[in-house]
């Protein structure tokens, strides 16, 4: 399903965040990153979601290589996978309904679609009550929440997330991995940045670890470090 | 599909305005206050023209008739004038009513003894009018040449000056209204900018969630044709309740330098500005939200 | 401490400017184009009073005197008007003066006959000009009524509609000067305060590390004088070209509408605009920052 | 050093945050926030940095009543503590460098003890190296570790870190914690939300925690849960 081949990432400013990654994530995958703080985690992540071109190598996804997408193609790719922002790049001026249905509007969805998976993706991430309020009064984790309800609404056959419990308690947090399992088991790939060991360790799922831009360790069931 | 996508498009154009109120009120106000100078300065340029032009086509040329023509003669002269291509309008003056004019001017002592057939001094002439003002001065030099005419006299000096300043009058405006032009485009497409730029974050956001450039654009050029519709429905309210007064008031006060009548120019310059605005609404907003979409 | 606070605001006032490149131009061109306009219109204004005022000047009053009175007497009259509180200047012209210019005008054959000073119709008269334009019409009431005068001309019509044009154009050009000063600080202010909204982000940060109101405000009205006094000095150096250009083009051109000279008017003008960038700029960062300070 | 009698926060939007806290903080005491997300954590670190005032109750730090504070007493108050704020709040277009020395700037600092001082703060938080980077050009993780490194570059004598942590991998989050707790040695108050089990665990410090606006727990040596 994901196909990454010699990716190096190297920003304007001359940092090297990616140094010849090469990857093969099958469909139906749960993955997590792991890494030190500024290890690339990140860049791997947005390089999927395609917020910008890699800068040397090749990244095919659902068969569509990303380099080769011209610039009418890049709106398709993106509303086919879901992405958890680290920064959750929340419509501040829109309520927590409206920015998980924009991203259904975005698709073309109907009206009654709307209607009705939005709420559902809401109970998911346990927000239905907040569901009018705007995000600058929402607590940094159900600013986050929020997120992973957008990412998962279109019922995308990719999710990507960044880091998606990372301002939440672990209690909270073990519930919304419970809910991606489910999703994954449902068929959907899903790969997850994070520096959150209990999950991982609890888990047993496949952990690729990246150290100062490379891959140091991939491990089909494996553990945090 | 496509209905539904206009209306979403109608809808989130509506509500960003309401959301960016402060915002809208800016654009507004800058596109409003933009088309109202231009809007005055077509008024004024437009009567400024309409003034000197009257003026203008009052200039008429006297060309005096030498002594000794006969009857005939001067009907041929007249023929020969009229045939003139620039001339419009020749008028005969005879000896005896242009003594009539001079005793109604300066008074019966004046031309006492003179009322005479024979003693009468003036010469007949011909007054003349040309199709265009500015030929004026053509025409005259024309007429000086034609045998039969012994003087001819346009105020020559009053004339060319009156032609400059018309010329002036007609060129400074033009100027000024383009100018005004550039400049209201300038100040709104900067302020279109400002608005889009602080909402470039939601821009960028909504692509990253995979918006197409269109459905992002849409509501952005809706709303800014919206904008631009009501920063232009404002001056021509204004500009047609003044104007309206303004011709009043020149016509109890000022009788003499006719303004253009308020139907024959109000419902141009509405046109134009709603046409500017919605132009400017429409153009600004996508322009501006291009730097944004690239990303 | 204090001076390396002031050395702080002024290097974060220049920073400011710099980084935010874009929306600094955009700021300071609203600011130059308003007082451009603002200041082609305090030009025009200027120079059409001047003109009104030259040619309202230049409208004098004649009174023709009786004919039966002895030089004593018509020396007596001179004195008489002459003690008009409102008249400036009164020349006397002679019945052969009088026939001397008519000569002139009209060519020989006119006066032929009448040169003699006994069939001389033309009576003695009095030129008169008053200290302000506006009396004349008083002036010449006043002088119907002296036993001695027989007749007093101005063209009255002509004067009349002359100082009603000059007071109209006065009021339009001051009506103009005002609505556009205020217009002008409506846009700047508008564009300041979207630029400063655009930072409000910044703004509250530094609130949330404890910087004080005015630690946070000094750079920001530093920058807006800064960007003020670009945006008034670009208009300035602009309208100093312009308008010497446009008064050579006038003394070449149309020499007998005598624009005012350069060195009378530009001075003020830029005084005046660098005084208005100033304050704009000042006034309009301070007013737009305190929005966010009150957080 | 803090007391805080009979606090309650009510948001305009109705949402009862804090529901009647108590607490007494003494000086130089290490405590530890927890609780789910949207518990109130937030909400308790913004009243004591300021951000708004209680709708009912009293707060005072450092013999001072925050609720009585003149308007142009604030800054100085805000000066005397450091905040970790969860959402980063950095200046966007200043560097690292900067953004830090922003803090020093604003309290008067002598341009000598910033050229001094700033570069020890970001040795600390290990991001010496991306000193004259932006933000938005660093990745999560270390836009928070600025965050920290502008909270304490003033030797604040109280500081509040909203989950300082959050974008953090274990081993990095280990090292702040340990800097944190060396600061804290030397004298400083440290008021900490956190959802790290593994961090409020190993240190065995004081934990107050919150559910639904109330505290629930107050042990002097706790553990998270
Ligand atoms: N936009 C950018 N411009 C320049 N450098 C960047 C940019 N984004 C990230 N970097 C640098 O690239 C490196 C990798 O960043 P990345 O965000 O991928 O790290 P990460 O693994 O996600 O870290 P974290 O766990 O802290 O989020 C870092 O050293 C960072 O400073
Ligand atoms: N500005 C605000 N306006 C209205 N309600 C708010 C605002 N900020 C927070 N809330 C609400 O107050 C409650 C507590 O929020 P708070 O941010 O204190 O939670 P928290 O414990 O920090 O959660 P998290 O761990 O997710 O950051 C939440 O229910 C939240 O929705
Ligand atoms: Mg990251
Ligand atoms: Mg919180």
């Amino acid at each position: 399903m994901i196909e990454i081949r010699h990716v190096n990432m190297v920003y304007p400013n001359g940092v090297r965040a990616l140094n010849d990654i090469n990857l093969n994530i099958d469909r139906n995958e749960f993955v997590f990153v792991v890494g030190a703080s500024g290890a690339g985690k990140s860049t791997l992540i947005r390089l999927l979601g395609l917020e910008f071109p890699p800068t040397a190598g090749k990244i095919k996804v659902l068969g569509k290589e990303l380099t080769r997408l011209r610039r009418r193609e890049i709106p398709a790719y993106r509303r086919s996978i879901g992405v958890v922002f680290q920064d959750f790049r929340l419509l501040e001026n829109r309520c927590v309904y409206d920015n998980v249905a924009f991203a259904m509007q975005v698709v073309g969805a109907r009206p009654r679609d709307i209607r009705r998976r939005v709420p559902e993706a809401l109970e998911a991430v346990g927000l239905l009550d907040k569901a009018r309020m705007k995000p600058q009064e929402l607590s940094g984790g159900e600013q986050q929440r929020v997120c992973l309800a957008r990412a998962i609404v279109n019922n995308p056959s990719l999710i990507i997330a960044d880091e998606p419990t990372g301002n939440l308690d672990p209690k909270t947090s073990m519930e919304i991995i419970e809910h991606l399992k489910a999703i994954n088991i449902r068929g959907t790939t899903v790969i997850m940045a994070t520096h959150d060991r209990e999950i991982v360790n609890a888990l047993k799922k496949r952990v690729i670890a990246l150290e100062n831009g490379r891959i140091i360790r991939d491990e089909q069931r494996g553990e945090y470090s | 599909m496509l209905i539904r996508n206009i209306l979403h498009y109608i809808k989130e154009a509506f509500l960003s305005i309401g959301r960016n109120g402060w915002m809208s009120f800016a654009s507004v106000s800058v596109v409003a206050v933009s088309l109202f100078i231009l809007g005055t300065f077509y008024l004024v340029n437009l009567n400024a023209e309409h003034i000197t032009a009257e003026l203008e086509s009052q200039v008429e040329i006297i060309a005096e008739v030498a002594e000794d023509l006969t009857a005939e003669e001067i009907e041929q002269l007249r023929v020969t004038v009229i045939q003139l291509p620039e001339v419009e309008e020749v008028r005969f003056v005879s000896k005896s009513e242009a003594l009539q004019r001079l005793k109604e001017r300066m008074g019966e002592e004046w031309v006492e003894g003179y009322e005479d057939e024979e003693r009468n001094p003036l010469p007949h002439s011909f007054e003349i009018r040309t199709i265009v003002p500015q030929d004026v001065p053509v025409v005259a030099g024309k007429l000086e040449k034609i045998p039969g005419i012994a003087d001819v006299e346009y105020g020559a000096g009053v004339v060319e000056k009156l032609f400059r300043v018309g010329s002036v009058v007609r060129w400074i405006g033009l100027t000024f209204m383009v100018g005004l032009a550039v400049t209201a485009m300038f100040l709104i497409a900067n302020t279109i900018k400002l608005t889009v730029n602080a909402r470039s974050k939601e821009i960028m956001i909504m692509k990253w969630v995979g918006a197409t450039e269109w459905f992002i654009r849409w509501p952005f050029v809706i709303e800014g044709i919206i904008l631009g519709l009501i920063g232009a429905l404002i001056p021509s309210l204004l500009l047609y309740y003044l104007y309206g007064e303004a011709v009043n008031w020149s016509q109890t006060n000022i009788n003499f330098l006719p303004l253009l009548p308020s139907y024959l120019v109000i419902g141009e310059l509405i046109k134009l500005l709603l046409l500017l605005g919605t132009i400017i609404g429409a153009l600004g907003s996508a322009l501006s939200v291009r730097r944004f979409l690239k990303v």
